[in-house]
């Protein structure tokens, strides 16, 4: 904490976005030598986990932090303020940027990727740039920042270069950029001309706006419109987005990316909207049920695909729905709980990911169906990855219990019985589609080998991919254990005002 | 009878200057069209001249114990004018002569089915 | 001595300068001449935006004859604003034809090349700033003998017919403006813009000014290319030397734009063209026809070249969106859009130019494989390229915010959800090249040792308007306030004048 | 009311004129017709007291215009081929112009009344001031020359540009190889010679005369360039262009022309470096009304020497792309 104490709180917020561009360029510098590159990044990483939790720090001391870059048009600019929801989404990404780090390194030479500068620097400006969104004063910033998020991304996304990877991309950015464009800009465009301002405050600013069928269209282009929520008929981009290397998809089409557009819609919903009007408006319900439909759809879609990637890819989309589920019950425990989600889900779907990957890199193994028997070569991926899914499905001693049991109070206080009964069917099907993997691979009958299990049979994945996924697996537990100052820091969110104190 | 008095003039200049802008705009030749053009804008001249007409005026070069004298300002103008528009024909000509030697015709629908026209 | 000269040097440098580097013939000294001449008009040109911002217009007579009896230059915020960008730009391309003419234009021709171009400028600054009507004609054609010159210079045959469809359309275009002059002179008895704007509101709406009005309109729809009388452009564009196509797209149909809105909102005022004619719906309807029927035809060339000139036929459609909107914010979005418009044509342009002097060829295919062997030239293609499609921190960014804004003010939800999809045609043809480029291997047959980088003289202008593109995208400060300045002063003045009424 | 006849008479030709043109195939008919038509208006011209312009048009139009379409038609062909396209259209769209201008004739001021606007505001001043202010007898060259002299400057310029695009296009005229000269030209007839070598001094005579009296009468810089171009084109058609090559030469007529447009310009600058706004002549000299003199006599010297340069640089190019295919 010392390392920051002589810079501004004002400050910080600067470098935290500052910080991982200029990492980037050091590693640029160094792309010729892999090993400075990478501690250059590693070492850019856990700067950025510190300023972060100072940033923390500072919130919770009620210390305000904001900052203006400059004035894009008279009387709109690029401004940054700290806020306690963007605070836990810069907590989790920049946390989990480290371990990314870390098992992307194992992974990429393992997989003996090409142009692997190009790959660390560009998922060093996608961090900055969801930094950027962490922590923006108002929608335009936030619309700035999501669209360089969905371009540098894209190089990452097509990575592999292959006839697959550029058809992947062009969905991608064909998606992302059109929704955005259409919908998004549109709908940012037209809250300044309804109400003049596009400042993030508690409690919205649409409150003295009479004309409700106006709000209503709004709200359906920001939920259609802010794409990497990845709600239907929008979601294509994100399994298309799986032919990126495996670290991309488990930080950024996790975490980062997704998550960025689930947090856009929590930002709208509690800071333009306000929870409280949110409720007023008719389409709000109507979201809600697409949001629930795509829960289910989405999960069963999981079921039928064999490559794990692709399988993941949709309860990715089907999770995604819960947080905006949490977002449009307009409730403040909903919200605390669709806010909760980011974190949880997002330290068990990156073990996931994790796994699927260091099962690659091992193994060469992508499909569902060819991972029976794995967990006597595997032992280790396979116990996170069976924490990790337990943690997705929601069941204790994961952290996923504590989301899903707040987004389903959420919904019973807000008497949407359909949406508890939804969350109840998801669950069971996230036990369908997740928990066969590592059953399978553990207890599958094997040919005929009598053999009692040796650690000589071990064919794990290099070091540090190892290292990585033992680590988010060992955070979904303690996660379970203590989240309270996860839920410290969302109770400080306006319009939650400590709804959740309960827990613990 | 006094509008066509006041207005026969304009008339006949108008249906002039369309029987110049048919000819650039319908003719196929290339040298036509350039004849066309010039039509075209030998007519808008008269416009110009007829409206700085004066009745009973003269020329406008001071002449001791004249007083009335046609408008000169249109005359200045359409001396410029007239020099434009022969600029402007010598260069089309001469891309007319070009095109002669690149396509070997200077029918519009001839040329224009040797390259894929936009 | 020469600041109280500013507005006639604006046109002079140029005028002065084409007659000399032609007696000078084709050396470098030629071009060094030339570039120094557009340097110098640059900074007068920005000399003239700051005093206009803080003086207001500042009124030049010609021969020491006041207006309306001699010719009078007015420069304010709109025309400094516009000759900001043209002198900028042409100075820009003037650096990067040394190269590119090297391999495009026959060598013995350079001389024609630098004196036609010189000339052209000269026209275009002299449409700009003079407040004379009839002037502005004779600027005009100034500057469109230099542009058919400058487009008949390629080494492709198909540059003659092209040029000379330019010409005969031109010409039929200039010809409407005399017209449309001599009909309003004979109603109000002067030339001079300013004079002619009280008469036209002193006296009552009359048949002969509605058809001035009308032929105006058309003939420098014409030269602006409004859909549907563009179908000059396209050819031209495609067939002329890429360093004419570069200036010619970024700054012979603005300058057009401006002739529009000088005439609309000076001359006849808005409330006579708009409320009393409906102009303003006819405007909004081709705009939109333009903006989609020509990005769509961008979308399915093949010829780099032509693609960009559909997208310049498109873009001219927002900006007639922006001045059909009716609004201070409408005709900001406009007037921003010409500026903006100008930065990002000229880069790709540029960098098309730059592969075809690497590849020898602008068809798409040709520019497959050019991410890895041309990476500047390509970087500086895709960012201009996101710059048309107005991708956030993009100068083209700005426009659309205006252009949006604008139309939410009025309500007109449509129009915006309209120009929104707009953009996402520019996302399909400016996304096909750049997918050629970077996911493409250069085709079997073609040397890949051969295709280096840009030389340096290209590659310099080229990025001075690519980080211009990304500069005016972040800092708005100059734009924003020259153009409301000027909107705000066009709105004004014509209120002033019902004052006076 | 005879001048109402006259006029009448005459645009009923100047229809009948343009109506061929429409019709005929014929290239060189038409061409010819369009000779007739641009003389006929320079007779109109001459009629609404325009004597001026009456004058360049003759020049340009019947004279300069003519021999380029002529010189054009040598190479092109000169039939026009049938025409396949539907023109339907074409007239659609030039009966909705023409309506629209017949629509803005309803309102127009009265021909030739003399409360018409535009003798009630801005040009009485020229027809009343000018002989002081500028002191000159032609209101018209007062206004072209002095009131309106940038317009001038940009005409000039037009000019050049012209030149600009014409030799960019045909090709700067090359020395004529020897063996072709004998055919050029009108050689071999010697009624011809002798009548150019009579006459050709009296044109020049006469250039010089319309250059330096466009101040008192009918004339200037413009016409005065044309006709001296004509007397050089005259005896190039007789003689040969080689001939009239080594009297002037193309290369030299390349400089004269920008060298017409620099003296022009360099008038306006004097003007600067005296302290008054470009082109004002009143700082030339002592008196206001000496300094307007010398510069319009330069100015005119100016348009002169680049109209003269650039009708012969045309009429080189446009005579050296004939020979070519001549000798071919």
């Amino acid at each position: 904490m010392n390392l920051w104490q002589f810079v501004e709180p004002s400050m910080l917020v600067n470098l935290a976005i500052v910080v991982p561009v200029i990492g980037a360029l050091l590693l640029i510098a160094a792309g010729n030598y892999p090993n400075l590159r990478e501690s250059v990044t590693l070492a850019t990483a856990a700067l950025l986990f510190t300023i972060v939790l100072v940033i923390t720090d500072n919130t919770f001391n009620a210390v305000a932090m904001e900052t203006t870059w400059v004035a894009l048009f008279p009387g709109l600019s690029l401004t940054f303020v700290v806020e306690p929801l963007g605070v836990l989404f810069a907590l989790v990404a920049s946390f989990l940027w480290i371990i990314t780090t870390l098992y992307a390194i194992g992974y990429m030479r393992g997989h003996k990727e090409d142009n692997q500068t190009r790959f660390f620097f560009c998922f060093a400006i996608a961090i900055s740039s969801v930094m950027a969104i962490c922590f923006s004063g108002n929608l335009l910033t936030l619309f700035v920042f999501y669209e360089l998020l969905t371009l540098s991304t894209y190089p990452l996304v097509t990575h592999a270069g292959t006839e697959a990877a550029k058809k992947g991309g062009r969905t991608y950015l064909g998606i992302l950029l059109s929704t955005s464009i259409a919908f998004l800009l549109l709908a940012v465009m037209g809250t300044w001309a309804v109400t003049g301002t596009l400042d993030f405050q508690p409690g919205g600013i649409v409150a003295d706006t009479e004309n409700k069928s106006l709000l209503a269209v709004l709200l359906v282009l920001f939920c259609y419109g802010i794409g990497k929520a990845a709600i239907m008929p929008f979601h294509r981009w994100l399994p298309a987005a799986m032919v990126a290397p495996t670290p991309v998809s488990a930080l950024l089409h996790a975490v980062a990316v997704v998550k960025a557009g689930v947090f856009s819609i929590l930002k709208v919903a509690i800071y333009i909207f306000g929870i409280d009007r949110l409720k007023e408006i008719p389409t709000a319900d109507v979201m809600l049920y697409i949001g629930a439909a795509t829960v289910l759809i989405s999960s069963s879609i999981a079921m039928t695909k064999d490559n794990l990637k692709a399988r993941l890819a949709y309860s990715t989309v089907s999770q995604l729905s819960y947080i905006v589920v949490g977002a449009l019950l307009a409730t403040p425990i909903a919200a605390a709980g669709a806010a909760l989600h980011i974190a949880t889900h997002a330290v068990g779907k990156i073990t996931l990911f994790f796994c699927a990957g260091a099962i690659m890199v091992a193994k060469h193994k992508k499909n569902v169906s060819e991972m029976a028997g794995l967990g006597r070569v595997m032992p280790i991926t396979m116990t996170a990855f069976a924490i990790g899914a337990i943690s997705i499905i929601g069941l204790p001693p994961m952290a996923g219990t504590w989301s899903k049991w707040f987004l389903t109070i959420g919904a019973l206080e807000a008497d949407k019985l359909i949406i508890v009964v939804t969350l109840m069917i998801s669950s069971l099907l996230n036990i369908a589609y997740l928990l066969p993997i590592p059953i399978k691979a553990f207890f599958a009958k094997q040919a005929p080998s009598a053999e009692p299990w040796s650690w000589a049979e071990v064919q794990e994945a290099p070091l540090p991919s190892v290292i990585a996924l033992t680590v988010t697996s060992a955070g979904c537990l303690a996660l379970f254990f203590f989240p309270q100052p996860l839920v410290d820091l969302i109770n400080l969110i306006p319009g939650i005002n400590g709804a959740i104190n309960g827990v613990g | 009878m006094s509008v066509i008095v006041d207005y026969y003039n304009y008339w006949i200049v108008v249906f002039l200057m369309m029987a110049g802008f048919y000819v650039v705009i319908s003719a196929n030749n290339l040298v036509k069209k350039v004849v066309g053009l010039n039509i075209f804008q030998t007519s808008v001249f008269m416009l110009y001249i007829s409206m700085g007409k004066v009745s009973g005026g003269t020329a406008p070069i001071i002449i001791e114990g004249v007083t009335q004298y046609s408008n000169p300002l249109p005359h200045v103008l359409i001396l410029t004018a007239i020099v434009v528009g022969v600029a402007t024909t010598a260069v089309g000509l001469s891309l007319v002569i070009r095109i002669k030697h690149a396509y070997g015709t200077v029918e519009e629908n001839e040329f224009q089915n040797e390259d894929d026209a936009i | 001595m020469l600041e109280q000269h500013l507005p006639a040097l604006a046109i002079l440098l140029p005028l002065i300068a084409a007659p000399i580097v032609f007696i000078l013939g084709r050396s470098t000294v030629v071009w060094l001449l030339a570039t120094f001449t557009g340097a110098w008009a640059s900074i007068v040109a920005f000399q003239l935006l700051l005093t206009t911002l803080a003086e207001g217009a500042i009124h030049y007579s010609l021969g020491g004859w006041s207006a309306p009896w001699g010719i009078e230059l007015t420069v304010d915020a709109l025309n400094a604003f516009v000759l900001l960008a043209v002198t900028g730009v042409s100075t820009m391309v003037l650096v990067y034809s040394k190269e590119s003419i090297a391999k495009e234009i026959d060598k013995a021709k350079h001389g024609f090349y630098y004196t036609a171009y010189l000339l052209a400028m000269a026209g275009l600054s002299g449409i700009l700033i003079t407040g004379d009507a009839f002037n502005l004609f004779v600027f005009l054609e100034i500057s469109s003998l230099a542009t058919y010159t400058l487009v008949s210079l390629a080494s492709d045959r198909r540059c003659l017919t092209a040029a000379f469809r330019y010409l005969i359309m031109g010409t039929i275009g200039a010809t409407f403006i005399l017209i449309g002059v001599g009909l309003l002179y004979m109603k109000t008895g002067t030339l001079n813009m300013l004079d002619l704007a009280e008469r036209i509101a002193a006296f009552d709406r009359s048949r002969t000014i509605n058809t001035g009005l009308a032929f105006i309109v058309v003939g420098v729809s014409i030269k602006l290319a409004l859909f549907p009388l563009h179908r000059w452009l396209p050819p031209a564009y495609t067939y002329a030397p890429s360093a004419v196509s570069s200036f010619l797209a970024s700054t012979a149909t603005k300058v057009a734009v401006y002739v529009l809105i000088r005439f609309i909102f000076t001359i006849f005022g808005p409330d006579y063209v708009f409320y009393d004619m409906g102009m303003d719906m006819v405007f909004m309807f081709l705009a939109i026809v333009a903006i989609f029927k020509c990005s769509y035809m961008a979308a399915v060339q093949n010829n780099v070249k032509t693609i960009l000139a559909f997208s310049s036929v498109a873009q001219v459609g927002y900006m007639v969106l922006g001045i059909s909107l009716v609004t201070t914010t409408g005709l900001m979005a406009g007037l921003i859009h010409i500026f903006n418009h100008a930065l990002m044509k000229s880069a790709l342009f540029m960098a098309v130019g730059a592969v075809f002097y690497r590849v020898g060829s602008v068809e798409v295919h040709a520019f497959k494989g050019m991410g890895k062997q041309m990476p500047f030239t390509m970087a500086a293609f895709t960012i201009a390229g996101l710059s048309i499609i107005g991708v956030p921190l993009t100068a083209g960014f700005v426009s659309k915010w205006y252009l949006v804004s604008a139309a939410l003010q009025q309500n007109l939800w449509v129009i915006a959800v309209l120009i929104l999809l707009g953009s996402l045609l520019a996302i399909v043809y400016i996304g096909r090249i750049v997918e050629a480029a970077y996911f493409h291997d250069v085709p079997e047959g073609r040397d890949a040792s051969k295709l280096k980088e840009a030389p340096l003289l290209m590659l310099i202008p080229m990025w001075v308007m690519v980080l211009a593109n990304l500069y005016f995208g972040i800092d708005t400060s100059l734009t924003t306030e020259a153009v409301g300045h000027a909107s705000e002063w066009l709105f004004q003045s014509t209120e002033l004048l019902e004052v006076a009424q | 009311m005879t001048e109402v006849l006259i006029d009448l008479v005459l645009l009923g030709m100047l229809a009948m004129t343009a109506l061929r043109v429409i019709f005929l195939k014929d290239l060189f008919a038409v061409v010819m017709l369009f000779s007739i038509f641009s003389f006929v208006s320079a007779l109109i011209f001459i009629n609404l007291d325009a004597v001026d312009v009456a004058f360049t048009e003759a020049a340009v139009g019947a004279g300069i215009s003519t021999v380029l379409m002529l010189g054009t038609i040598a190479l092109t062909g000169r039939t026009e081929k049938k025409n396949s396209h539907s023109s339907i259209l074409h007239l659609v769209v030039v009966c909705v112009t023409g309506a629209a201008l017949i629509y803005g004739t309803m309102d127009m001021p009265p021909f030739g009344n003399a409360d018409n606007p535009i003798h009630q505001h801005v040009a009485p001043r020229y027809i009343e001031d000018s002989p002081k202010e500028v002191g000159l007898p032609n209101i018209v060259t007062s206004v072209l020359a002095s009131y309106r002299g940038f317009d001038t400057l940009g005409e000039t310029v037009v000019v050049f540009a012209a030149m600009i695009g014409v030799l960019s296009l045909l090709g700067t005229a090359r020395p004529t190889n020897k063996r072709a000269t004998p055919e050029s030209g009108l050689a071999k007839h010697r009624v011809l010679h002798v009548v150019a070598k009579i006459i050709i001094p009296f044109i020049i005579l006469f250039a010089l005369y319309v250059q330096f009296h466009g101040d008192y009468g009918p004339g200037g810089g413009f016409q005065a360039g044309v006709i001296a171009a004509a007397a050089l084109i005259l005896y190039a058609l007789v003689f040969g262009a080689s001939f009239a090559h080594r009297i002037v030469s193309p290369r030299q007529l390349e400089v004269f022309a920008p060298l017409g447009v620099l003296l022009y310009a360099s008038v306006g600058l004097v003007g600067m470096i005296k302290g008054a706004n470009f082109l004002d002549y009143n700082v030339l000299a002592s008196t206001a009304a000496a300094g307007q003199h010398y510069g319009i006599i330069i100015i005119e010297l100016g348009v002169g020497l680049t109209v003269f340069a650039a009708m012969l640089g045309l009429f080189y190019a446009f005579s050296n792309q004939v020979e070519r295919s001549n000798v071919q």
